[in-house]
Parts: structure tokens; C-alpha cells; sequence
């Protein structure tokens, strides 16, 4: 797109549209989901408490709810307590947005529909998103509220705890694709959905679930939302905001939980694509015309989008379904189950691509031996013929006359050796 | 598998199995099982497999070379040389085997296993000399071995819980208790299986006298297995320091072969790069000269320095240069035709029988064997009658070719005195254990006698069929003095009708060492070997009139009263009514694992010495004697040189049907007279012994006191020593002690002097420094001043001085 | 200028910036922040130098985990008093001087190399030929492409084009370093400099140490923070 | 200014560190003085991670290649070592003392 651009304008004019455009498409995600979410989460804690949730606003559904709310919250006073740290008391809420917002650069919607392909792609949306706690733990010391306080002490205690199970559930999948870029793991995945990596072993089915819960924890969802624990702290860290601020907070939760769940699909369940080959059947790839290989990456998207939304769904129905925990059962969670699970699973996963290199069932076709390809010397030479190539010449690469090499490294190296940290600012999209 | 490869690996094992258990006893003997008794086990089935092991080679043996001896080629003289001629080209290749030619089988393998060390031409190797009588020594010894580490189990079950030692009174009065040391006994018994088996194993002198010594220190262990005693004390240090006469004479010997050969190796062992090695054997009786006894080169040589010092001189230049090598080689022929060499051939040889004087309890050494009884029963059994001290007639055996006539006739003079002081010792004894000592050292006597008549077959068959029946009579006697808890005969009588199996078994070894049979038929094995000596030693006396009636005589003597003395002990322990009525009433059969392996025992005392007759199927010809045969060494054993008129026949003469005919005559004849002597006096008891005692006292006491040899002894050495040490002892005590003690008192004054200097001085100046340091250190104290921000500071500005630093030093 | 030169600027900026503000600011909540946008710049200027695992370690351990936990513990001892503890004057002065003389120092070092300042050699064509050895050119652009075809294409005359030159002769990182750690020095393989291909030692032992030692703290960490109250009740 | 190499990073890298020392050396927080060292630990990471790019110097041969980068590595890891003892003894002083004043920590001087 940048390039498009640059054939028009000043190249750094194009650039600067070029990720403006990004932004801005980025943002809708996180302020339409937002929306979509908040709207679904009442309609669907009135269905499960039996009631029907709201129903006036925008027709028979009331999906305009949301927007009639956020026109609410704009309108409202900007409150701040008297003994309050005004600075830290009006950055936090952005802190926390910009965080979880963060996350989305490197999260790929589609083939290569990513703001940057990251060569550490899973690794940066972790990090991104562990920084949205600062928000909330400065927002909790700011406000000089003892509740607010109390949050805030929860969720920096409860974050830096689950980060450990999360990060190492999420070294799982890394280890059998064998590249931390998500791009690369999507695509190791296309076909049917035998090829997921949540069906790849058991143990990456465990992972899962593992992962599920530490992430839903982490985004501070029931039944670990502690640092908001209403019965007890009246809402925890945002007790005294109000308004807008306060609506960035939610903004953020909800950015959060959708990028956990992109993770989740991304790294457990085919990314965009869909349980069965279907644009393959149908043509919709780039080696049939860029045309149809756009349609096919938006019907991955849609494929993408579809399963965020599950499990975003998901963690709505767990939060109306289930207790909120203690503080000790959460940290008793975190450290004596989920860790522990997480360490052992990673063990397994270790053990079964050891021991079946090429899986087992026949069902999937075995994707894991995609790092063992051969080093090429220099690193300028190293084509991204691998990368690049049709799913038949992956095949092929895959043979086990290929499987040679006195050394082995990572494909993922040479088929990320362009994806730089200049592409931070570079146009994705193709 | 071949033979050669074959044999050593088997025999390796059974020789090795015991020295693993060994191990495991000393490092976990008193942990396996409940106190120790699963050292036994462990002991037990070493040696069980190694008797498979040896049977098997055994077998194996039989099956390669037939039970026959190898076809002598009609009667000729040089027949031994003959087939001699074919085994030492096989010796010398290592283990070459041409099927081709009959004569040409290897009848020994020898070869290297491991060197030590070399040092110059000395090698020190772990080698391996088998032969038919390695094989049948494996067999014999493993098999007793085992049998006797069977009784064992039964026998020290004392030594399984904690023991009251009634024969030892502490100084309170008490009897001695202490715990028991089952394992130890076995760990001892393993050890002395892998010596002895070691010993028959070695393929060099200087192997046979590690084992040599290995045995002794095991003997020595095991006489004093009940340390406490001080009688078994006395006797174990007895056996070790007897023993140690005898090995010095060896040392000598050894050095006289080393010295004369340059090697210890029996055979000709061909090394990696093909290079033979020629051993003891070879070098003495050279192939090349029809196995004539001579003397080797190298002791020519030194024998005749003198005259080699003289042609060295006539040929200037340094270090022999080759003209003068090549003239005393040219020399070395008329040397030994003047006898150069033969005595240090003598010496040698001497030199290594009195080791196997020492060790086979031959006079004047025997006076240790007796005193070794106070060992338990079953070390009786297995190493001061059947096994070690028979290993110095085999060494005698396996060095007959080395040993010149006259050294033979002193073993057969050695022999013969043995055999006679011992028998009419035995006669007197009441000691059942001792009795038996003294019928084994009198055994022993016989085949030394034997081999010193150049019977060389007759002496080591004896040793065989001696080792079975005299460990079973030790065994059985053990079994009487299990259930008696008494070694006196005297107070024993009637037994057999408490133990008859014991007694039946006892009665059979009993047969068998009288060499009872049916004349020209069939016998106990003691008749078939008891005969070959008889008629060796007739066949002798044929040729030296002089020597050989002595020798003879006393055979036949020894027969009679070899007869008479043991069935005095079996009438005395198991016949008429019994002495004792208190011990007769707790007398008891023994435990079925004790009255086992005198079963398994009687039967081969009974049978091991008979041959399979020629015109059996398939097994004919199977027997000890036709097995030793194989094994027999070549060559003549020649005439004396420095005795003339000393001629040693051909064994083979005595095989001829006048010698043989007159020699069963004469031995049964004199064996039934002393049977019938001792059923007159001990079965029957017409006679009573006390009057015979009586009327013959001071012959009696003479020999109750065993020719007062210990007295003589006593008075000879040991009392002239305890002079030396008194006298030695006052010049240390008077005056280098008091020398010693007018030093240290002088030394106690200078050290007192320094001690002053040490004090003001020396100490002075150090806590001078040490006040200094202190109240540096309370001065520099105040610079630490525990506030973090100075410090980080102090930090930065050494930092930046550093910087400064480098940066004037850079710009320079 | 250009993006990168601009984007280090900012960064740069924003992290000296922010280090001087902890320096200066006496509320230790507030330092905490200001060491928050301090090392998420670090890590912007860890991505600019091409070291993106590195940058995102950054801000994974030390932001994410590091930061949190200095700031709970900020939390956990800012009562009133402490909050802010004002410095007094002399060590201001007394800091400011050594500060200077140590800048004074480090900085002029920092451009002492010639090298190291990046400033292209004299001659235009020294320049293109350092080009093709992979020095990073002044001007970076951007491989964009619509298509894969036309990506693959553009990579694949990526060598003699070097359309992306600095880029090229850096490859992203995160393997080569995983794979160092387990010992295995792909990066020496891939041809930087003969001089550098000796030797293949990577850093296993380090890293097993560096785990060990993680856990040591952890566990020494917790006993030295645990309630001991407890223990006496 | 352009093009931006070693020699920048490095000043970066120079001023973070410098500011490191001063808060370690004005800050009277025990926490205060945690930070500096954060800060002067990634005064020298920047350093470790300029002299490991390809692209910030004319002679790439002559960096530490990736060498850099796994120290810059290892230092963060130990960093966030360093972070969570020093944290547990500063609240261990803070348990006993009732300030996290480093001056009033001197109980151990001369």
C-alpha cells in the first residue's frame, strides 16, 4: 500500500498514510469489537439469567445498545478525586488502551493481513499485552482510593503470576511450528483441520485449555476479574473513573480478550483458516489471479474473525457461569495447577515431536519437521522459495530427502530473514 | 571352538570365579543374608561352576585327544622322545595344531595372558600352561573343592550366630564370645580356591610362586581361623614360618633358573611379532638333542666365568664385541662336556624341591601339618590334605624335567624318610585329625618317593587318588568329631551304629588308602596308585641295588603300616562298644548336607583310580593314569653325572609283568598284614594294646612324642633365637635407649633456651605488627560508612579517575 | 533524514528523556512511570538496531515482568513519607559534576571510532561497494509488495538489487539466537566474516546457568519476602 | 546527525547510564536506587545490542555480531533476577526498619 502510495506523494507522506490507514483500520476492530461485545455480553448474561437483555435500542435486538452507552459515558462528568495523582490518574486509561491495542500490530487477520509481520510475533503480543497491567495498577495507586489501591495490588500480583503458564503454553505451539511468527504458524496450518495444532498431540490439546485459562485470567475476566471484584473492592481499580476514561478501560478488556482469543485461534486453531480447504477448492489463491487470492484471504478473515468471536463468547458464558475466585484460590491456580500443567505438556509436546517427527495418525499432514531445513551459508541467499512457494512444492520440501542437513535451523529463520523491524512500518497487505 | 582357545577360557574361569567371590565376601560378606550366610552361597556356587567349567575342559580334552595315551612307537627308548619331539614344535608355536600328523597334536598350550612388566629380560607375565595334568589337578581340585564347601555349610552353621569358644578362657575366667565369622570362612576358602587353581594354572615360576605364597597365606588364615586359641595361633604362625624355610630355598632355585635361562615361562611361548620365547623346558632339554637332559647355555656360561672372563680379556674393546661372543658360543660345547653348568642345574633344582618340602610337609620340614589341624575339619579336608600340600608334589611333577638325577634321588631319600617317620608316628597318635595328618604327610612321603624314583605317573596318580580319599577321611573325621565334639579316639567306639553313613564312607576311604583289592583285578583307586609306586620303586631298585632296596622297603613298610594305622582309627572310632558312653548317647548322624558330598566322595575314592578296560566300548582306556600319561613329560630321565652309576629307568619298565606281579604281591601282601594286625588288636581286641605299649615304652614314647622333633627344633632354633633377642634386646634397651634419652634430655634444655627467644622475641615482633594492624584498621574504620549513595559515588569517581587515567595514558 | 534516523530520534528522545526525568523527579511512583516509557523506548531503540527478540525480551521480561514488579513493590512501601524523599542540595551538586565529567568521557569515546559513527567513506563508489558487503545504506527503503508472486519475486533478486540492504545482512533473529543458546552457532555460519566463523561456541552452559540461577532467586526471593509473623505465632 | 550508527546508540547508551549512577547516587529510596541500576543495566544493554547490528557501522566484521545480543540477552534476564532478591530484601528492611531509607541503612558501618 505504502509503495502504491509512494508512486504518488513524497515517501514519507506515503509511509505515514500507509500506517495511518493501519491505524486506523486496527482501531475499528478494537472500537467495533468493543461495541459488539459489550452487546453481546448483556444479551447473553440475560439469557443465562434468564431475563433477555437489552432490546430497545436499534430495533428488535438492541444492538444499538453499546453506541447509546458510549454516547452516555462521552457526556458524563470527568471526575478526579481531591488527593489523587492528576497525571498518572489521566494517563492510566490510555496506558491500558494503547496496550492492548499494541497487541494488534502483529496479529495477522489473514495470510499475510498483519500491520507487521513480526519475526517474534507471539512474543510481542505477549509482551504488549502484560504492559496493559501498568494501566490498571497505575489507575489503582492514582486514584487514592484504598479500593482502587487494593485492585491494582491484585492485578499486578495476579498478571505477573499468570504470565508464566501463559507464556509457557504458548511456547508449546511455537515449539511445533518451530517459528514465533504468527503468519508462519497460520500458514503451516492451512488445509484441512486435521492440521490445527490443537489436534496435532494431545498434549497441545491440553495446552489449550491451559492456555484459555491463564489468558482469561490475564485479560482480567470472571472468574479472576479480582481487581474489580465489585462484592468486595466496589469496582476495584476503576472505582473513581468515570466517563470516558472509564470507557477506555472496557475498550481495552474487550481489545484484550479478542486479541487472546486471535492468539488462541492462531496458534491452537488454524488462524484463518477454515476446518476444510475451501478457497483452495474454489481458486481463491494469488497463483490464480491477486484477485481472487484477496477474496480468499477476506474469507479467511471472516474464517478468523468467526473464531475469535467464539471464544470471545466463550469467556462471556464462563463469566456468567462460574463463581468469582479468591485471591489465594487464583494465585493456588496459577502456581500449583497451571503451571505445573503447562511445564508438563511443554515436556510432552518435546517428547512427541521427538519421538513422532512425522505424527501419527496420517490424518494431518505432519508440519513439525518444517524447521529441519537445510542451512544455506550466507544469509542473503537464502530464498524464500520455502515460504513463498505452493502447497505441493511445501510438500515436496518436505520429503525426507531434504531432511539432510549437518545442521539444522529454523525455517522460520530463513523465511522471516525480510521481515524486519522496519516492517514495523511497512504495509502488510497484499 | 579350538582347544587352545577353548581350554584357557574355561579354566580361566573356574580359576577366576572364586576370586570374584572373594571380593564380594570382603566387601559385603557380613550383609549377604542373615549373618553372613549367604557368603556361602556365593563361595559355593563360584566353585561349583568352576568344577563345570573344568569338568567340561575335561570333557572336552577326553574328546580331542582320546582317553588313550598317544601310540608309543614299539617300545623304543626314544618312543617319549618321540612323541615329545612332536608336542614342543607345537609348544613353540603357540597353539598350532596340524591334524595332519597323529604325533604332532599339541599336548600343551601356553601362552601369555597379560604382562606385568619386563624389565630388561626379566618378563613377568600372567601366563597359562595347560596340559592333561592341568586338566585332571582343575578337575580333582574343583570337585573336592566344592564338595568340601558343601560340607562346609553344614559344618561352620556355628559360626552363624554368636560363638562360646570353650577352649579359650579369657582372664576373668570366662570362656571367649564372640560373634561368628561364617563369611570370613568362606571368604577364606574362596581365596584359597583361586590360589590353588592359580598355582596349577601358571604358565611360569615366577606365577607359581604368587600362588605359592598366595596358598600359604591362605593355610596361614585358615589354621588360624579360631585366632583366639593360642594353641591355632601357634600353629598357623608354625605353617607360615616352616613354610618360609622351605620358600627361601625356592627363591634360590628361581634365581638359579632365572639367572641360568633368563625366563620363568614352562613352555615356548611365541610373543605378538612372532618371536619364540623359549622356556625352562625347552631350554634344559633341547628338542633339537632328543630331550636329553644338559645344561642350558646361559648356565654353562656362568658356571664357567672364569674362563669367559679370560677370552673377554683376550678380545679388547668394550662390552664383548662379537669375536668374543662367537668364541665362548664355540666354547659352550666342550664347557659342558666338563660338566659346567650341572651343578647350578642341581642347585636349581634342589632350590625348588626344598619349596615343595616346605609346603608338601616333607621331612624335615613336616612338622607344621599336625599343628595346621587346629584349622576347622572341612580346611583339613581341602588344604592340608588333599590340595595344597599336595601342590608341592605336583610342582615336583610339573619340574621333573628340570630336575637332574641326583636331584632326584635327594627327593626320593626326602620321600622315603617322610613317609617312614611319619607312618610310625600315625601309629601312636590318638588324635583322630592328627592320625590323618600324619597318614597325609606319609601320603605325601609316597609320592615323593614316588617321583624320585622317576615315577613320574605312579607319584602324581597317587596325588590324585589321594587328594579324594584323604579329604574324604578328613571329611568323615570331621563328621565324628561333629557329633562327638571330641577329637580323641579314646573316647569314642560304636559310632557306626549312630552314623553309618559316615562310618560306611570312612570305611571306604579307609580301603582305598590301604590300596585294598582283589589282587590283579579290580581295587580301591589307593591299589591301582599304591601298586604304580611299589613297582616304580622295585623297577628302580633293579637298577641301583644300592638306593632302591631303602627305598623299596620302605614302600612296602609304609604299606603295612599305613594299613595298620587306619583301620586302628576306624575299630577305635566305629567299632566294639563304645568308650565313652556320655558321647556315645549325644553322638548324632550328621546333617544331610554333610553326609552328602562324603557320599559323592567315597564314590570317586572308590573308583577314581580304576582304568576302563581296553575292550570296553567306546570308553576304554578312560582313567587318571592314562591321562597323566599324556601329560608325561619327554625324555629320558638319564643316568647321574655326578653320581655315577644312578640310572633312572623308563616308567613304562615297571608296567612289565614281573616287576608288576612281584610289586601287587608284595604291597597287598604287607597291606593285609597290617590290616589284620590292626583287627587283632582294635577290631577284635584280643590283644591289648597297652601291653604292647608297656613292653615296648621308650619306642612308644619316642614316637608319641614324634621323634621329638618340635624338642629338637626348640632346642636348635628356637631357643638360640630367643638368646639372640635377649641380648639384643638389653644393647637396645641399656644402651641405645639410654643414648637416645641423654639426646632428648639434652634437646629439652636447647628447646627450653629457644622456647625464651620464642617468647620475647620472636613473639614480640609479631604482635607488634599484629597492634599496628589493629589500630590501622580502627583507624581506617570510620571510612566505611555504610551509606550506600556514598559509595555508589566513590565508585563513579574512580570511574572517571580511571577514565582520566586511561585516556592520559592513551594520548601519550 | 529518513524513517529510521527519525524513528531513533524519537526514541532516543523519548528514552534519555525519560531517564532524566527519573533522575530528576523526587516521587518514586512517578519515577516508576518514567522508567516504564524509559524502557519501552530502550526497547524501540532495541528494534531499530535490528535486534527485534532482543526488543521484545525487553519488554516481555523487563517491562512486563521486571517494571510490574519494582512497582508492586513501589506500591506495597509508598506510604505518605516515602513517597517522596527529597535529595539534599550537595548531593545534587556533587551528582551533577560527576555525571558531567563521566559524559564527558563516555560520550567523545562513544565517537572516538570512526566506524561506529556509520558516516558513509568518502567515495561514492566505496559506497555502493560496502553496499554489496551489507552495509547499511543512509536510506532505507521498504520491500512492498502486493502479491506473494511479486514478493518472491523481489526476494529473490533481493541479493543483487539489495532492495533492502541493511535488512538482508540482518536477519531476523529469534532463531539464531534460540538456537545459540542451545548451543548451536547458526549465525556463524551464515558468513559475516571468516574472522567470526571461528569457533562454533554458543551459549548452553550460560544458559543452563542463567536457569539455574533464576530459580535459586526464585526461591531465595520468596524466602526472603515471606511473613515471617506467621512463623512466630 | 546521518546516517545513525554506533557512535549514537551508543551516547544513548552513555546518557541512560550516566543517569543510572546519579539516581543511585541521589536517591535516598531503596527502590529509587533499584531503578537506577535498571537503568544503568540498560545503559550497557543498548551498548552490547549497537555493537551487535550490522547496519549501524561501516565495518560489520568488526562488531560483536550476535554475540551482543545474547548478552544484552542474559543481562535482562539476570536484571530481572537482581530485581526480584533486591525487591525481597527491600521489603525485608522495610518489615524490620519501617523505611526504605538506603541512609538509614547503614547499621554495618565502621
Amino acid at each position: 500500500m505504502a509503495e502504491f502510495f509512494a508512486q504518488h506523494m513524497p515517501e514519507w507522506l506515503a509511509y505515514l498514510l500507509a500506517a495511518l490507514i493501519h491505524c486506523a483500520l486496527l482501531i475499528q476492530v478494537v472500537a467495533v469489537g468493543a461495541l459488539v461485545f459489550i452487546w453481546l455480553e448483556r444479551k447473553v448474561a440475560g439469557r443465562i439469567q434468564d431475563r433477555l437483555g437489552p432490546t430497545r435500542v436499534g430495533g428488535k435486538f438492541g444492538w444499538l445498545q453499546t453506541l447509546a452507552d458510549g454516547l452516555k459515558l462521552i457526556t458524563k462528568e470527568d471526575l478526579m478525586p481531591e488527593g489523587a495523582d492528576g497525571l498518572l490518574f489521566r494517563l492510566a486509561p490510555y496506558i491500558s488502551f494503547c496496550a492492548s491495542f499494541c497487541a494488534y500490530i502483529a496479529l495477522p487477520f489473514s495470510d499475510g493481513w498483519v500491520a507487521v509481520q513480526l519475526n517474534a510475533g507471539v512474543f510481542f503480543i505477549l509482551a504488549v499485552m502484560g504492559l496493559e497491567v501498568f494501566g490498571v495498577i497505575l489507575a489503582g495507586y492514582s486514584s487514592a482510593s484504598k479500593w482502587s489501591l487494593f485492585g491494582g495490588m491484585r492485578e499486578a500480583a495476579q498478571v505477573v503470576s499468570y504470565e508464566v503458564p501463559l507464556g509457557m503454553c504458548v511456547v508449546v505451539p511455537v515449539l511445533i511450528a518451530g517459528t514465533m511468527d504468527l503468519v508462519e504458524i497460520g500458514r503451516m496450518q492451512q488445509g484441512w483441520f486435521t492440521n490445527w495444532l490443537i489436534f496435532h498431540d494431545p498434549f497441545t490439546f491440553i495446552t489449550f485449555w491451559v492456555y484459555f485459562t491463564c489468558a482469561t485470567a490475564s485479560v482480567n475476566r470472571a472468574p479472576f476479574d479480582l481487581a474489580e471484584a465489585e462484592s468486595e473492592l466496589v469496582a476495584g481499580f476503576h472505582t473513581e473513573y468515570s466517563g470516558l476514561r472509564w470507557s477506555f478501560f472496557f475498550m481495552a478488556e474487550y481489545g484484550s480478550m479478542f486479541a487472546v482469543s486471535g492468539l488462541a485461534a492462531i496458534l491452537f486453531f488454524g488462524g484463518w483458516n477454515g476446518p476444510l480447504p475451501i478457497a483452495d477448492w474454489l481458486g481463491l489463491t494469488h497463483a490464480n489471479h491477486p484477485v481472487l487470492g484477496y477474496l480468499g484471504n477476506f474469507l479467511g478473515m471472516l474464517n478468523f474473525v468467526f473464531k475469535c468471536c467464539l471464544w470471545v463468547t466463550f469467556m462471556i458464558w464462563v463469566r456468567w457461569t462460574l463463581p468469582r475466585l479468591r485471591i489465594d484460590q487464583v494465585m493456588k491456580t496459577c502456581l500449583k495447577y497451571c503451571t505445573p500443567i503447562a511445564a508438563v505438556m511443554f515436556l510432552g509436546a518435546v517428547a512427541w515431536t521427538y519421538l513422532f517427527p512425522g505424527g501419527v495418525t496420517g490424518l494431518g499432514t505432519p508440519y513439525g519437521d518444517r524447521y529441519l531445513v537445510e542451512v544455506k551459508a550466507p544469509a542473503a541467499e537464502e530464498s524464500p522459495a520455502t515460504e513463498q512457494a505452493g502447497p505441493e512444492e511445501k510438500t515436496a520440501a518436505r520429503q525426507p530427502a531434504s531432511r539432510q542437513p549437518a545442521v539444522k535451523r529454523s525455517a522460520a529463520g530463513a523465511t522471516v530473514a525480510r521481515a524486519d523491524h522496519q516492517k514495523m512500518f511497512a504495509e502488510g497487505d497484499r | 571352538m579350538e582347544l587352545s582357545a577353548l581350554l584357557p577360557i574355561l579354566l580361566g574361569i573356574a580359576w577366576l570365579l572364586p576370586l570374584a567371590s572373594f571380593t564380594l565376601i570382603v566387601l559385603f560378606g557380613p550383609r549377604m543374608g542373615k549373618h553372613g550366610v549367604g557368603a556361602s552361597y556365593l563361595a559355593t556356587s563360584a566353585i561349583a561352576i568352576g568344577a563345570l567349567c573344568s569338568w567340561f575342559s575335561l570333557f572336552c580334552w577326553f574328546g580331542h585327544y582320546g582317553f588313550k595315551p598317544a601310540e608309543h612307537g614299539a617300545g623304543s627308548q626314544f618312543a617319549a622322545a618321540d612323541h615329545a619331539e612332536a608336542l614342543t614344535p607345537a609348544l613353540s608355536q603357540g597353539e598350532k595344531e596340524t591334524a595332519t600328523d597323529h604325533e604332532s597334536y599339541p599336548r600343551a598350550y601356553t601362552n601369555d595372558l597379560y604382562t606385568l612388566g619386563q624389565f630388561g629380560s626379566l618378563k613377568i607375565t600372567i601366563s597359562y600352561y595347560i596340559d592333561a595334568l592341568t586338566v585332571g589337578m582343575f578337575a580333582m581340585v574343583t570337585l573336592i573343592a566344592t564338595c568340601i564347601h558343601f560340607y562346609a555349610i553344614g559344618y561352620m552353621h556355628d559360626e552363624l550366630h554368636d560363638v562360646t569358644d570353650h577352649e579359650v578362657t579369657l582372664s576373668d575366667g570366662h570362656h571367649l564370645h564372640r560373634p561368628g565369622r561364617f563369611h570370613r570362612f568362606f571368604q577364606y576358602l574362596s581365596l584359597f580356591c583361586f590360589s590353588m587353581l592359580g598355582l596349577v594354572y601358571a604358565g611360569n615360576i615366577a606365577m607359581v610362586f604368587v600362588f605359592w605364597e598366595l596358598v600359604g597365606i591362605c593355610s596361614y588364615f585358615l589354621i588360624g581361623f579360631y585366632i583366639e586359641r593360642k594353641s591355632a595361633s601357634n600353629a598357623a604362625n608354625k605353617a607360615f614360618i616352616v613354610n618360609r624355610v622351605g620358600d627361601f630355598g625356592m627363591i634360590i632355585g628361581l634365581m638359579a633358573l632365572w639367572g641360568g635361562l633368563g625366563t620363568f615361562a614352562f613352555g615356548d611361548v611365541t610373543d605378538a611379532d612372532g618371536k619364540v620365547e623359549r622356556g625352562i623346558f625347552s631350554q634344559v632339554r633341547d628338542p633339537a638333542n632328543g630331550y636329553a637332559l644338559a645344561a642350558p647355555d646361559g648356565m654353562v656360561r656362568s658356571a664357567a666365568f672364569d674362563a669367559v672372563e679370560e677370552i673377554a680379556f683376550e678380545h679388547p674393546g668394550r662390552l664383548m664385541p662379537g669375536a668374543a661372543a662367537s668364541e665362548i658360543n664355540s666354547r659352550i660345547p666342550s664347557w659342558r662336556a666338563d660338566h659346567y653348568g650341572y651343578w647350578l642345574l642341581v642347585i636349581a633344582g634342589v632350590g625348588i624341591f626344598c619349596g615343595c618340602v616346605g609346603k608338601s610337609a616333607q621331612f624335615p620340614l613336616h612338622v607344621w601339618l599336625p599343628d595346621a589341624m587346629e584349622g576347622p575339619t572341612p580346611v583339613s579336608a581341602l588344604v592340608h590334605s588333599a590340595t595344597m600340600v599336595a601342590a608341592g608334589v605336583y610342582l615336583v611333577g610339573r619340574f621333573l624335567p628340570v630336575f637332574a638325577p641326583e636331584v632326584l634321588l635327594v627327593i626320593a631319600y626326602t620321600g622315603c624318610i617322610t613317609l617312614f617317620i611319619a607312618a610310625t608316628i600315625a601309629i601312636t597318635a590318638t588324635d583322630i585329625k592328627r592320625v590323618l595328618a600324619y597318614s597325609t604327610v606319609s601320603q605325601l612321603g609316597y609320592m615323593m618317593l614316588a617321583l624320585g624314583v622317576g615315577g613320574w605317573v605312579a607319584g602324581l596318580f597317587h596325588l590324585i587318588t589321594h587328594a579324594f580319599f584323604k579329604s574324604l577321611l578328613f571329611m568323615c573325621s570331621g563328621s565324628v568329631i561333629h557329633a562327638t565334639h571330641t577329637n580323641e579316639m579314646t573316647k569314642m567306639g560304636g559310632l557306626r551304629k549312630k552314623m553309618p553313613v559316615t562310618a560306611y564312607t570312612m570305611l571306604v576311604g579307609c580301603l582305598a588308602i590301604i590300596g585294598a583289592g582283589i589282587p590283579f583285578l579290580i581295587g580301591f583307586s589307593g591299589y591301582y596308585s599304591k601298586d604304580a609306586i611299589v613297582a616304580q620303586a622295585l623297577s628302580f631298585s633293579l637298577a641301583n641295588p644300592l638306593h632302591g632296596a631303602v627305598f623299596f622297603y620302605a614302600a612296602v613298610g609304609g604299606a603295612a603300616m599305613t594299613a595298620f594305622y587306619m583301620f586302628r582309627l576306624w575299630y577305635m572310632t566305629f567299632a566294639g562298644p563304645p568308650r565313652d558312653h556320655h558321647i556315645y548317647d549325644h553322638a548324632h548322624e550328621s546333617p544331610k548336607i554333610m553326609y552328602r558330598p562324603l557320599i559323592v566322595l567315597a564314590v570317586f575314592a572308590a573308583l577314581v583310580g580304576c582304568t576302563v578296560p581296553d575292550w570296553f566300548p567306546a570308553l576304554g582306556g578312560l582313567g587318571v593314569q592314562n591321562l597323566l600319561e599324556q601329560a608325561r613329560p619327554a625324555g629320558e630321565l638319564g643316568e647321574g653325572v655326578l653320581m655315577a652309576g644312578l640310572a633312572y629307568p623308563e616308567e613304562h619298565a615297571s608296567h612289565a609283568h614281573s616287576i608288576h606281579v612281584q610289586a601287587t604281591v608284595y604291597a597287598f601282601s604287607t597291606a593285609l598284614g597290617g590290616f589284620l594286625l590292626a583287627t587283632v588288636f582294635y577290631g577284635l581286641r584280643w590283644l591289648n594294646p597297652a601291653d604292647v605299649k608297656q613292653q615296648f615304652f621308650p619306642v612308644y614314647n619316642f614316637l608319641l612324642n614324634k621323634w621329638y622333633f618340635d624338642e629338637l627344633y626348640d632346642f636348635l632354633f628356637v631357643k638360640p633365637a630367643h638368646f639372640v633377642a635377649f641380648l639384643i634386646t638389653f644393647v637396645d634397651r641399656r644402651l641405645i635407649d639410654g643414648f637416645i634419652d641423654n639426646l632428648a634430655r639434652w634437646a629439652r634444655k636447647l628447646a627450653h633456651f629457644d622456647d625464651l627467644i620464642d617468647r620475647y622475641f620472636v613473639d614480640g615482633l609479631v604482635n607488634l605488627t599484629a597492634a599496628w594492624t589493629y589500630s590501622l584498621g580502627s583507624s581506617l574504620r570510620s571510612l566505611q560508612t555504610g551509606r550506600l549513595r556514598q559509595y555508589v559515588m566513590l565508585i563513579v569517581i574512580g570511574l572517571v579517575a580511571l577514565s582520566v587515567l586511561i585516556n592520559f595514558a592513551s594520548a601519550r | 533524514m529518513n524513517w529510521h534516523t527519525f524513528f531513533f530520534l524519537l526514541f532516543a528522545l523519548v528514552a534519555c528523556g525519560f531517564a532524566v526525568m527519573v533522575v530528576l523527579s523526587s516521587n518514586i511512583v512517578r519515577m516508576a512511570l518514567y522508567l516504564i516509557f524509559s524502557l519501552g523506548a530502550t526497547a524501540g531503540l532495541f528494534f531499530l538496531a535490528g535486534a527485534d527478540f532482543v526488543g521484545a525480551m525487553q519488554l516481555m521480561i523487563y517491562v512486563g515482568g521486571t517494571l510490574v514488579l519494582l512497582v508492586f513493590g513501589v506500591m506495597l512501601t509508598a506510604q505518605g513519607p516515602f513517597v517522596s524523599m527529597k535529595t539534599r542540595g550537595g548531593d545534587w551538586i556533587l551528582a551533577a559534576l560527576l555525571s558531567g565529567s563521566l559524559l564527558a568521557f563516555l560520550v567523545p569515546a562513544a565517537f572516538s571510532i570512526k566506524e561506529w559513527t556509520n558516516a558513509p567513506p568518502a567515495a561514492a563508489e566505496e559506497h555502493h561497494a560496502a553496499a554489496g558487503r551489507g552495509r547499511a545504506e543512509a536510506k532505507v527503503r521498504f520491500a512492498l509488495t502486493s502479491t506473494p508472486a511479486e514478493n518472491a519475486d523481489a526476494a529473490a533478486d533481493e541479493s543483487s538489487t539489495a532492495a533492502l540492504p541493511g535488512m538482508a545482512a540482518q536477519p531476523a533473529t529469534a532463531t539464531r539466537l534460540g538456537m545459540g543458546l542451545l548451543g548451536v552457532r547458526v549465525d556463524k555460519l551464515e558468513g559475516r566474516s571468516p574472522e567470526l566463523q571461528r569457533g562454533m561456541s554458543g551459549y548452553l552452559l550460560p544458559f543452563e546457568i542463567v536457569s539455574v540461577h533464576l530459580l535459586v532467586v526464585l526461591v531465595g526471593a520468596a524466602y526472603l519476602a515471606r511473613s515471617k509473623r506467621r512463623a512466630t505465632r | 546527525m546521518e546516517p545513525v550508527g554506533i557512535s549514537h546508540f551508543m551516547t544513548v547508551g552513555a546518557i541512560m547510564f550516566v543517569c543510572g549512577v546519579v539516581c543511585m547516587a541521589t536517591k535516598r529510596n531503596a527502590l529509587g536506587v533499584l531503578m537506577g541500576i535498571e537503568l544503568v543495566l540498560n545503559g550497557a544493554n543498548v551498548n552490547f545490542v549497537a555493537l551487535s547490528s550490522d547496519f549501524l557501522t561501516t565495518n560489520p566484521a568488526r562488531g560483536l555480531g550476535l554475540d551482543g545480543q545474547f548478552i544484552a540477552l542474559f543481562v535482562i534476564v539476570l536484571a530481572a533476577a537482581e530485581a526480584a532478591v533486591a525487591l525481597a530484601i527491600t521489603l525485608n528492611f522495610y518489615n524490620n526498619h519501617s523505611t526504605v531509607d538506603v541512609d538509614r541503612a547503614d547499621e554495618l558501618k565502621g
